[in-house]
């Protein structure tokens, strides 16, 4: 009997908005989008939780989204403040031009 | 009943092949047939009638970056009130409590931001350090 | 009080309840009680009081699971556990934001950044580490990270003006969600493997499993890679060196033993844990980050001139000893790594409050150079990095070789004899960068006069410090014999 | 109870006081507090022995546990046998003598006080090492006294060749250290304890078959930290360049104490060599090469300190010989009348050098046997003993070692002969070039001080009849002494080389004194390898010291991410813009090329798992 769709499909979903956050870190150049590509990878996070938990027929993965969306809002707004004194300090938000510690 | 996920799924792809379709023709029936008129005023944004001004890559004050973050925080708060709500009846009294002492908790949160003059328009000069 | 909140509960959360309580009060108090600058002591005072109840409770959990003689006691239904090993972490944690709060207050001043709100994150973030530490459940360790990630975050940003603090925020925060995204995703696999959110129901479901299903592997992978990106271990290490050289002095050393020690927790929870049945499959990456650890480490240190930056290196250096100790798996080894926190926590914060108390108006203090002479300007804070550094070595009878004495023993005892061959030959590697530190203070002519200008509260956190590192070398039993409860099982 | 812990921690109590006080205070209190610590040590030593005496056998005491799991125990615990007697008295007597001349010496250095607070932490750690009863606590004492030379050799900070010296006597050490600290683990894994006693105890009780391999490993790794700390080939080469130290440095740590304890070390270990012929072999070839070595560089040495630093060296090895060849009370004889003759030696260059204003070369000497005239004569009574003139210090004791050498093989002792000519020829080269002939400098010579020239003449004293001192019988409740092995010929026969060697400097120095330079010329080749010191340093440096630096600055730092991914991209070419562009932002500092390494090591880690999991 098939009633839904498999959780295979949105397993593989989930892995490819992963796989996309981060190519999407390590290949976008503007700090904000750089932050959003880690917002996707845990977007993708939440998908495979709430797939889970409805295979399962459990609340705790539903659960454990509602925590990953709420860290990632505060992580948003932490990582927003971070990003605009940044920018004040620097007038850029090209993610390469902040490299002045290294080696 | 279905058989296959290609029948479960058939009615969707059906609905979003006609919605593609709809919104196609519609977009291509009125560049065939309309008038092409060119001007300045054709050309600039509909803004309810009202004439923009300035340019629409202009800067936004930090302070909408500030707000639009605390709407963030404040707003997905808001997400624990569903489960909440779902077994209110069956947690009573215990769940008023955890509710109000996470409220209380919000609002302090919210003393702290509105204190620290985060919520202040109108006091732009204040100097950095007092945030 | 109700079934959904017993008593128990209650009991196992009074710590963190007082730090987060106490951290919002400080939060609060900042403004509303004590505006003037002046006042900020009250504040500290304020924090003292947040840790000292905070110890309350840990005090009587630890009375209370000594006298009923049982091994844990389990919260709401099985999140949160309070043993011997949330016990251990929770006192050391205590301990470092004590001595951080007492090495900060000068130097924010002198920074010109002196605000209310670092205290409160020091008790938040440390709310977040007592959730690492006696978490038993998927989700209470993940908020628990995310707490005392984002405080840190906020904390290694804290100097807004200065361009390096602001890049050392960005690059530990992008790093930091990146890598969490990570440990996440892993966490989600192993919800899905089993069912559950619960360490020990997690724990049951994979030994049952197929030890080469593929989803388990990717789970436990990405699981290793979010745990030790927080230990620094390499090839996860980049975030370390940056965010320790652009950090707040006192924020690098908080961040140095206080989120080290709570990853390192979080790290043997999980290892230990639900992953123990799948060892044959993690130990060899271990084994791969741990050796390449001590290798980047000590090699990158030796040409460091920045001490931040070189203690960062050799941090990851330790990172690499403390996965050694989990590598050798037996019972020594485990409480080697206890043991080796523990020390590293002392040691690392004298060696810190050394720079800290350093810093004044025109002196960063931060270079090498910036040491010479200081046995002339202030014989006795040389005395501490002396032995402090020696620890850092592992030379006896310092606190840092009861640390690696554990390890190595640990190791032989597992048959490991090259991985032990391994580790002593990078301590004498170790004792190379150390030793140019110790040459500049001791063997060069100070470049400038100035005396140190120290208070209360740093010589308190120095006297600490020092005896910390000196007495757990010395009389190291009580704290063998504490780390020895920390066993988990 | 007889409060052993009170000789360390008196030197103790004056680092400290000096240490953290020292700078605000006088130099007379500054005098006061470090040689009153020393020679309060040096009353307790005294008294204690006393009391006591005869102390057949060893005197045990207990403080505290340090490190106890399971039944294993280790403690701090202090021992006294009459081996740590003669150490004791040897160090904390020296010592004094060494502490009462550098308040004369260093009088006009800055960092006095610092000076004198580094010597007496060094007496606490040596002190240490001496009165240890476990190999633990040895280690301690080891590390300790370690870290003081380091201190104490880049004294003159200032002279980057002293910073240097500091460094490579650091780095040289490391290797040994490595050593010894991987023979205790292997002790500690091997017997379950570190105690002394019980080592001993455990390792004469198992039978000799079974112990042979493991007893070889720990004892070859034991020499190996004594090689380093005793200077022995192939770790010899700090211990010259570590005399640009404050001479009194040189004298007490690098000649009469620290560089001694590695021969302490074996022989408090002897228990295991002797059960490990193997390792008593190479100990034994080991200090033969080292002493003849080591001798034929300082025959061609010009500056002052360095033909004595490698005296020590050459001398150091004939301790080992000595151990080597299973006479340990030989050897620890011969460290005891070392210390004296050698103490000595330096005190007075340093009273040389003091007198010429810091003049260290011979070259610029000569004829100063009338301007310093107790420096001369004490230094001539630790020439003859050093020569092995008798009825002199060296003479027994050295006579000991070839003794026991030749008994052991007989080519040894003949080496050893001809070493003992080498050593009478530098010695005596370096007091007829400082001492005889015209003065070719330029500095006004003065006599030094009585607070220095005091603590020379009773050096000088026990130079001359330190040999009366009869070590060996003293030693007989540790080391039963075999057969003696007496035979006028032989004596006399390494006597004669002592003397051939005096009469070659004679002649060569004073009597025609351009004969030396001829001979120079005419050797060119074997003169300038001796000169070079066999360019060992430099062979050393372009073998182990640069590589290894250039795999921590180049590869680690720069080359992982420049030269790895940078050179990469820039190997495909500009042209491929869309992906170099991306890839050469990997670089160090880019938020974006950390990511790429995580990633990366979470693939490899993947990968890894992956092909495991399959392969089961």
């Amino acid at each position: 009997m098939t009633t839904a769709v498999p959780l295979s499909w949105y397993l593989i979903l989930s892995a490819i908005l992963f796989g996309l956050g981060v190519a999407g870190f390590v290949f976008r150049r503007n700090i904000i989008t750089v932050f959003m590509s880690i917002e996707l990878m845990l977007n993708a996070v939440n998908l495979s939780f709430v797939a889970f938990s409805y295979q399962l027929r459990q609340t705790d993965g539903h659960i454990y989204t509602f925590f990953v969306m709420v860290v990632a809002a505060a992580e948003a707004a932490v990582g927003l403040a971070i990003i605009l004194t940044v920018f004040k300090n620097r007038a850029t938000l090209e993610i390469d031009e902040v490299s002045d510690l290294k080696n | 009943m279905p058989e296959s996920y290609v029948e479960l799924y058939f009615p969707v792809f059906l609905q979003v092949l006609i919605a593609m379709a709809v919104a196609g023709g519609m977009i291509g029936g009125s560049y065939l047939l309309g008038r092409k008129v060119k001007n300045r005023i054709k050309d600039t944004p509909y803004e309810c009638g009202i004439t923009p001004t300035g340019s629409a890559r202009g800067r936004f004050s930090v302070k909408f970056y500030l707000v639009a973050m605390l709407f963030i925080l404040f707003d997905i708060e808001a997400v624990f009130l569903y489960p909440w709500a779902v077994v209110y009846r069956e947690l009573k009294l215990f769940a008023f409590v955890e509710m109000f002492i996470f409220i209380v908790l919000i609002l302090c949160g919210f003393f702290y931001i509105w204190k620290k003059g985060a919520l202040d328009w109108s006091q732009q000069e204040r100097p950095p350090e007092e945030r | 009080m109700s079934q959904y909140y017993t008593a128990t509960d209650h009991f196992v959360l009074v710590p963190a309840i007082m730090l987060a309580l106490f951290g919002c009060a400080i939060l609060l108090f900042d403004f509303w009680v004590f505006p003037e600058p002046k006042q900020r002591k009250w504040l500290l005072a304020f924090l003292a009081l947040g840790e000292a109840f905070a110890g309350y409770g840990l005090w009587q959990q630890h009375t209370y699971i000594a006298g009923q003689g049982i091994a844990e006691l389990t919260a709401f239904q099985g999140s949160l556990v309070v043993d011997g090993f949330s016990l251990f972490f929770n006192w050391m944690f205590i301990a470092a934001a004590s001595i951080v709060a007492l090495m900060s207050y000068r130097y924010l001043e002198v920074e010109g950044e002196h605000h209310g709100e670092y205290y409160s994150l020091i008790l938040l973030a440390q709310c977040g580490m007592y959730f690492l530490a006696s978490g038993a459940d998927l989700i209470t360790l993940f908020v628990g990270l995310e707490l005392m990630a984002l405080c840190f975050y906020i904390m290694v940003g804290f100097l807004r003006s200065d361009k390096r603090s602001n890049e050392a925020a960005m690059k530990y925060l992008l790093l930091g969600g990146f890598s969490s995204g990570f440990l996440a995703y892993g966490f989600s696999l192993l919800y899905g493997l089993s069912g559950s959110t619960k360490l020990s129901e997690i724990g049951v479901a994979i030994a049952r499993r197929d030890p080469a299903d593929p989803v388990l592997l990717l789970a436990m992978v990405t699981t290793t890679v979010g745990l030790l990106f927080k230990i620094s271990a390499v090839p996860f290490h980049m975030w370390a060196p940056d965010a320790y050289e652009g950090a707040p002095t006192t924020v690098t050393a908080y961040l140095s033993v206080g989120s080290k020690a709570a990853s390192i927790a979080f790290l043997l929870r999980i290892f230990l844990g639900p992953l123990a049945s799948a060892r044959a499959a993690w130990e060899p990456l271990l084994v791969f980050a741990a050796i390449a650890s001590l290798t980047v480490g000590n090699l990158a240190a030796i040409s460091q001139h920045n001490i931040k930056r070189l203690l960062a290196y050799s941090s990851i250096s330790h990172a690499g000893y403390m996965l050694l100790g989990l590598v050798a798996g037996n019972e020594t080894g485990i409480k080697g790594v206890a043991v080796y926190v523990l020390v590293y926590t002392f040691t690392n914060l004298g060696v810190f409050l050394v720079i800290v108390a350093l810093r004044r108006e025109g002196l960063v203090g931060d270079n090498i150079d910036d040491l010479a002479g200081l046995m002339h300007k202030s014989p006795g804070y040389a005395l501490l990095m002396l032995i402090c550094l020696l620890s850092l070595a592992g030379i006896p009878p310092t606190a840092g070789f009861i640390g690696k004495y554990y390890i190595f023993l640990s190791l032989i005892q597992a048959g490991r004899y090259v991985l032990a061959a391994a580790a002593a030959l990078y301590v004498a590697v170790a004792i190379y960068y150390y030793f140019r530190i110790v040459r500049s203070m001791f063997m060069s002519d100070a470049e400038d006069a100035g005396a140190m200008e120290t208070t209360f509260g740093v010589r308190v956190a120095a006297a600490l410090t020092g005896l910390g590192t000196l007495g757990i070398g010395i009389f190291p039993e009580p704290f063998l014999r504490f780390a020895g409860q920390s066993l988990i099982r | 109870m007889q409060h052993l812990w009170l000789i360390p921690t008196l030197p103790l109590a004056g680092f400290l006081v000096n240490g953290l006080a020292g700078r605000r205070a006088s130099k007379t209190f500054v005098n006061a507090v470090a040689i009153g610590s020393v020679f309060l040590a040096f009353l307790w030593t005294v008294k204690t022995l006393f009391a006591l005496a005869p102390l057949e056998t060893p005197h045990i005491e207990r403080y505290f546990t340090w490190i106890a799991s399971g039944d294993l125990r280790i403690g701090f615990d202090f021992a006294v046998d009459r081996l740590s007697a003669v150490m004791l008295m040897v160090v904390t007597g020296v010592g004094l003598l060494i502490h009462i001349y550098a308040a004369g010496y260093m009088a006009h250095e800055g960092g006095y006080y610092r000076f004198f607070a580094f010597l007496n932490l060094f007496m606490f750690f040596m002190l240490v090492l001496v009165l240890a009863a476990n190999y633990l606590l040895l280690f301690v004492g080891w590390e300790g006294v370690g870290l003081c030379s380091y201190l104490l050799i880049g004294f003159y900070f200032l002279r980057k060749s002293a910073a240097d010296a500091g460094k490579k006597a650091f780095i040289v050490n490391r290797i040994g250290d490595f050593g010894f600290s991987l023979a205790v683990f292997l002790i500690f894994v091997a017997f379950g304890t570190l105690d002394f006693g019980q080592v001993f105890a455990k390792a004469a009780s198992l039978p000799v078959e079974h112990t042979a391999g493991l007893l070889t490993a720990v004892c070859l790794l034991l020499m190996l930290g004594a090689a380093g700390k005793s200077a022995q080939v192939p770790l010899y080469v700090w211990l010259p360049d570590a005399m640009e130290g404050p001479t009194p440095v040189s004298a007490l740590i690098h000649a009469a104490t620290m560089v001694t304890a590695g021969v302490y070390m074996v022989a408090r270990s002897a228990t295991l060599f002797t059960r490990a012929p193997l390792a008593l072999d190479v100990v034994a070839l080991i200090g033969l090469f080292t002493a003849v070595l080591a001798a034929s560089i300082g025959l061609v040495q010009n500056d002052i300190k360095k033909v004595f630093a490698y005296s020590t060296v050459s001398q150091l090895g004939y301790m080992f010989l000595g151990l080597g060849a299973g006479a340990f009370s030989a050897g620890i004889f011969h460290l005891v009348t070392h210390a004296f003759f050698k103490a000595l030696l330096f005190l007075g260059a340093g009273s040389v050098i003091h007198a010429l204003s810091g003049e260290q070369d011979l070259r610029q000497m000569g004829g100063l046997r009338s301007k310093i005239p107790v420096t001369f004569w004490t230094m001539l009574c630790a020439a003859v003993a050093i020569a092995g003139v008798p009825p002199f210090s060296g003479f027994y004791s050295k006579d000991e070692i070839l003794l026991a050498a030749h008994h052991h093989a007989p080519w040894m002792y003949w080496v050893g002969v001809i070493t003992a000519g080498m050593t009478a020829f530098y010695v005596f080269r370096a007091m007829f070039m400082a001492f005889f002939g015209s003065y070719r400098g330029r500095a006004h010579a003065h006599e030094s001080p009585l607070v220095m020239t005091a603590p020379l003449m009773a050096l000088a004293a026990l130079s001359l009849a330190g040999g009366k001192i009869d070590v060996p019988r003293i030693l007989e409740p540790v080391f039963p002494r075999g057969e003696a092995h007496h035979s006028p010929a032989l004596v006399a026969i390494s006597v004669g080389a002592g003397f051939a060697g005096i009469a070659l400097a004679w002649l060569l120095y004073v009597v025609r004194p351009a004969l030396a330079g001829a001979l120079a010329e005419r050797t060119g080749f074997l003169y300038r390898l001796l000169y070079g010191k066999y360019f060992l340093d430099e062979i050393y440096d372009a073998l182990v010291v640069r590589p290894i630096e250039r795999v921590s600055r180049v590869l680690l730092w720069r080359g992982m991410d420049v030269g790895l991914i940078d050179g990469a991209v820039n190997g495909a070419g500009n042209r491929a813009q869309g992906i170099g562009g991306v890839l050469r932002k990997l670089q160090s500092g880019y938020i974006r090329s950390y990511a790429v390494w995580v990633l990366a090591g979470a693939v490899l880690m993947l990968v890894t798992v992956a092909l495991a999991g399959g392969g089961r």
